[in-house]
């Protein structure tokens, strides 16, 4: 019962943090826009790429989604190791 | 209000993926919390760029020059794949979970303590 | 499953696969790219696993050539990207943009029907991806199913 | 161009980019052999550090180094057409960011040469380098960026390639379970993260960490935004509130990975401090915020030795240790943020009790990666990591006991080693400040000795076990990544004037320092 009053006053705080983010901004009218008018200004003639997300996300954010590859092969490897047969003489966790 | 109501909508995933991963104890269902969390997060990316009549920042016989924002577009994709690892991970760490110890609980899986 | 489904699947399958590689393609040029196309493909390969089961399927996709295939993914992003060092450029660099050769074609500002042979290296970057993400997404199905149990599959 | 002037031109990108390119090809070289698969990894492992030392080399003789990737030219940070806004992902390497590199470099060599040994029984190796390089990777991305977006990705980097390597020994299913509660927590304050980063991008329309703090005007979202990061990056760090995966994770995963979570651990540290002296600075309250800091230091400190003392488990043991480290870091860096705002009394004792805070960090990791270490050698010749069972095994180990007195004495801060000289900065100048944080702080640093006097004496002390005569010493490859740390562990213990003048002092002033951070990357704009 502690546990759930703690919870739910957890909650209150959360969703008035969350309520001021609602509160706040509006919908349909960013407050900046300058980096991204750049985007859509020069991706083009920079990137020479129509798509202007491709365009962000494979070459002014490129390092990102070369990131992004990674977390993938990180699960991929973290799978496989989990999914491994173990070998006979291997070390094993103290109980 | 009625306007903002992207952001409310992220506000009510948000409260319901928190007391998902809280108050649930099946992995599984721990999992589609953070699963939800990720979501809203996501809708909160998406929304943050959206601009009045804009339209998809594709110039390939686009409709009109006014475009929404592309940078968040650009996150959302990098999150939603890493979600897509992080359920990879957790589901598997489940499937080991639920061979070993033949729950998904967690009450019942704990041995950690101290 | 029953023979429908397995037919069904078998005649999916490759519009799948077209749809996806098209959709990694034309990445630069309309909706999509290089993970959105190759989690399509990867959908086609969890059809057929789910059509058939598992121990059929394990004899037709090896988990050696989709891991080489992810490498080669990875290996090949990373590998266009460290090229911008041979062109005297920084990393990431997109060199081949505008210069004539291979998706060289400049693009000026404004709205267009669009041209494949654009986009510099994002087009190159987008084949890795979707060579990636086919291999580790489908690894990943196979590895979750090998670690269940006989009479689960 | 020269070889030389491309490695130093492009040393940030090279950074990142030799672990990464070595990580993607393990699973292909380890088809060839063992020896290559080592070979190659420690090959790049040592291009990586080497690296690291080059950068560090350069930025502290010229300053602060950017890299902008994919720009025509390496800092050309802010386009000329852009009217004075960074577009793309920056790397901004400050003496803190270059002082971080050190630490990961110097820990990820010795922990990784140890490896090679340690983990030599186990299946699936390749898959282990590959995480491990991943972690490295994270740690060097992470502490280096400084675009806000990219430290998001290196963080995730991390904690996949670390629940992977946590969850490695999969008999039991305790590691896969201590893997599931690390991973679930730090997922949760990766959300939190992008939560932040989300309301950054929707008021300032930036990403990059200068950008957003030139621009910071402290609203309320900038507030919840704070409580977010702090909140989520504390949980990384491993502060008190939110410690509980620290001990669950610190021992279940092999030796060698442990001693490198905790670097790991540190680069969250390092962003918590990157969001509260470079992000916001003074335009929060930082009286409120920088005590808030300081009680996490409390009570990680207080609460993390208290755990530890009755501990049966050697790793659990360390771990609780490590959290009551932490707390000293967050101490002294968090009475510098109480008095930022204020010249004079930061020229008295702010400079002196962050640099002791960040000093800290290097000791840390060192001291605490060996004594992980040292019981991973124990734990790979007896098998087992409970303290009852042991004993005795001083006659058989004699070098390990000698690495593990020089980690425990460092610990607990005893004078010729290199955790009194950043203990004893934190000291001075935490008692200026508040007298009783200051006894607090010295109390647990008794408490610490006297658990590792107990912990010495189980293990090595008394009577040889019948079931432990024929132990042997560990082999070459792990007893020469110990030595290297604890050369290290002596060396700065012994001299530890030049590197608080030489790394430490430059990096506090490049911490506290805003504006000289967003002038290196925005120019006079």
């Amino acid at each position: 019962m502690k546990k759930f009053i703690v919870l739910i006053v957890s909650l209150i705080i959360l969703s008035a943090f969350l309520g001021v983010i609602a509160m706040t901004l509006t919908f349909g009218a960013p407050k900046m826009t300058d980096m991204d008018d750049y985007f859509l200004r020069f991706g083009q003639e920079q990137t020479g790429t129509n798509n202007q997300c491709t365009s962000v996300t494979f070459d002014f954010r490129g390092f990102d989604t070369l990131g992004e590859s990674t977390v993938l092969f990180c699960a991929v490897i973290g799978v496989a190791l989990i999914f491994r047969k173990m070998q006979a003489g291997e070390e094993h966790e103290d109980e | 209000m009625l306007w903002n109501l992207p952001f409310i909508t992220v506000v009510v995933l948000t409260f319901i993926g928190i007391i998902t991963v809280l108050l649930k104890k099946n992995i599984i269902k721990i999992l589609l919390g953070i699963n939800i969390l990720e979501s809203a997060v996501n809708l909160f990316l998406v929304s943050l760029g959206y601009r009045e009549g804009g339209v998809a920042p594709i110039f390939t016989l686009a409709p009109s020059n006014l475009m929404v924002l592309p940078t968040p577009q650009a996150l959302t994709l990098t999150s939603i794949v890493i979600g897509v690892a992080t359920s990879a991970l957790v589901l598997s760490f489940a499937m080991v979970l639920k061979k070993k110890y033949g729950t998904v609980d967690i009450d019942k899986i704990r041995r950690l303590q101290g | 499953m029953s023979r429908i489904v397995r037919t069904a699947a078998d005649i999916i399958y490759p519009f799948v696969l077209i749809f996806g590689l098209y959709i990694v393609a034309h990445g630069h040029l309309t909706p999509g790219g290089g993970f959105q196309g190759g989690a399509v493909i990867a959908t086609g390969a969890a059809l057929v696993i789910v059509a058939y089961s598992y121990t059929e399927v394990r004899a037709w996709l090896s988990k050696n050539v989709l891991m080489g295939q992810e490498v080669i993914g990875l290996v090949g992003f990373i590998g266009v990207a460290l090229l911008a060092f041979a062109f005297g450029q920084v990393f990431f660099f997109n060199y081949l943009n505008a210069s004539g050769s291979l998706f060289g074609i400049p693009v000026p500002y404004g709205i267009n029907a669009g041209e494949l042979n654009t986009g510099g290296f994002v087009p190159l970057m987008n084949f890795s991806v979707g060579c990636e993400v086919w291999g580790g997404l489908t690894l990943v199905i196979l590895y979750m199913l090998s670690g269940l149990e006989k009479e689960e599959c | 161009m020269t070889i030389a002037d491309f490695i130093i031109t492009n040393a940030p990108a090279l950074l990142v980019a030799i672990p990464l390119f070595a990580a993607f090809t393990i699973p292909l070289v380890g088809r060839i052999s063992t020896a290559a698969r080592n070979l190659w990894v420690m090959g790049a492992m040592l291009a990586a550090a080497a690296v690291a030392f080059i950068l560090a080399f350069t930025v502290f003789t010229s300053g602060t180094v950017i890299y902008v990737f994919g720009a025509s030219a390496v800092n050309l940070a802010v386009p000329l057409d852009s009217g004075g806004i960074p577009i793309r992902i920056i790397f901004t390497v400050d003496a803190m960011s270059a002082f971080m590199d050190i630490i990961c470099a110097i820990s990820g060599v010795s922990v990784l040469l140890y490896s090679l040994s340690s983990e030599s029984r186990n299946s699936s190796l390749e898959g282990y380098y590959a995480l491990f390089l991943l972690m490295i990777t994270g740690v060097f991305g992470m502490v280096s960026t400084g675009d806000f977006f990219n430290f998001f990705v290196f963080l995730e980097i991390l904690s996949l390639a670390s629940a992977g390597i946590i969850a490695y020994r999969i008999d039991g299913g305790l590691a896969v379970e201590a893997a599931l509660k690390y991973f679930v927590l730090s997922t949760l304050g990766a959300i939190f993260i992008l939560f932040a980063i989300g309301i950054f991008y929707g008021q300032y329309d930036a990403l990059n960490i200068a950008m957003i703090a030139q621009r910071m005007q402290y609203t309320m979202l900038d507030k919840i935004a704070l409580v977010l990061l702090v909140a989520a990056l504390a949980m990384k760090c491993g502060a008190v509130p939110m410690h509980f995966w620290t001990p669950d994770a610190y021992s279940m995963a092999p030796s060698s990975a442990t001693a490198f979570l905790v670097v790991a651990s540190q680069a969250s540290l390092y962003g918590l401090f990157r969001v509260l002296f470079t992000m916001y600075n003074v335009t929060m309250n930082c009286i409120t915020i920088g005590w808030i800091i300081i009680i996490l230091g409390v009570l990680s400190m207080v609460v993390g030795v208290t755990m530890a003392i009755p501990q049966k488990d050697v790793k659990r043991l360390m771990a609780y240790h490590a959290i009551s480290q932490t707390g000293y870091m967050l101490l002294g860096v968090g009475v510098g943020l109480a008095v930022l705002g204020n010249v004079a009394l930061t020229n008295a004792f702010g400079f002196t009790a962050m640099e002791g805070g960040i000093f800290h960090i290097f000791n840390h990791a060192m001291y605490k990666g060996l004594l992980f270490l040292t019981a991973g050698v124990i734990f790979y010749r007896i098998g087992t990591r409970d303290l009852n069972k042991m004993g005795g095994l001083g006659h058989n180990m004699k070098y390990t006991m000698i690495f593990f007195i020089i980690g425990a004495l460092a610990i607990a801060g005893i004078p010729p080693f290199n955790g009194f000289a950043s203990k004893l900065m934190i000291y001075e100048s935490v008692y200026i400040f508040n007298p009783i944080l200051a006894i607090i702080a010295m109390v647990v640093s008794i408490l610490t000795l006297a658990s590792f006097v107990k912990v010495f004496h189980s293990i090595f002390m008394g009577p040889k076990l019948p079931e432990y005569a024929d132990v042997k010493e560990a082999p070459l490859p792990m007893l020469l990544g110990m030595g290297i740390l604890a050369a290290i562990v002596i060396l700065v213990g012994l001299f530890p004037q030049p590197v608080v003048d030489g790394f430490v002092a430059p990096a506090a002033h490049a911490l506290a320092n805003q504006s000289g951070y967003i002038f290196s990357v925005l120019g006079g704009a």
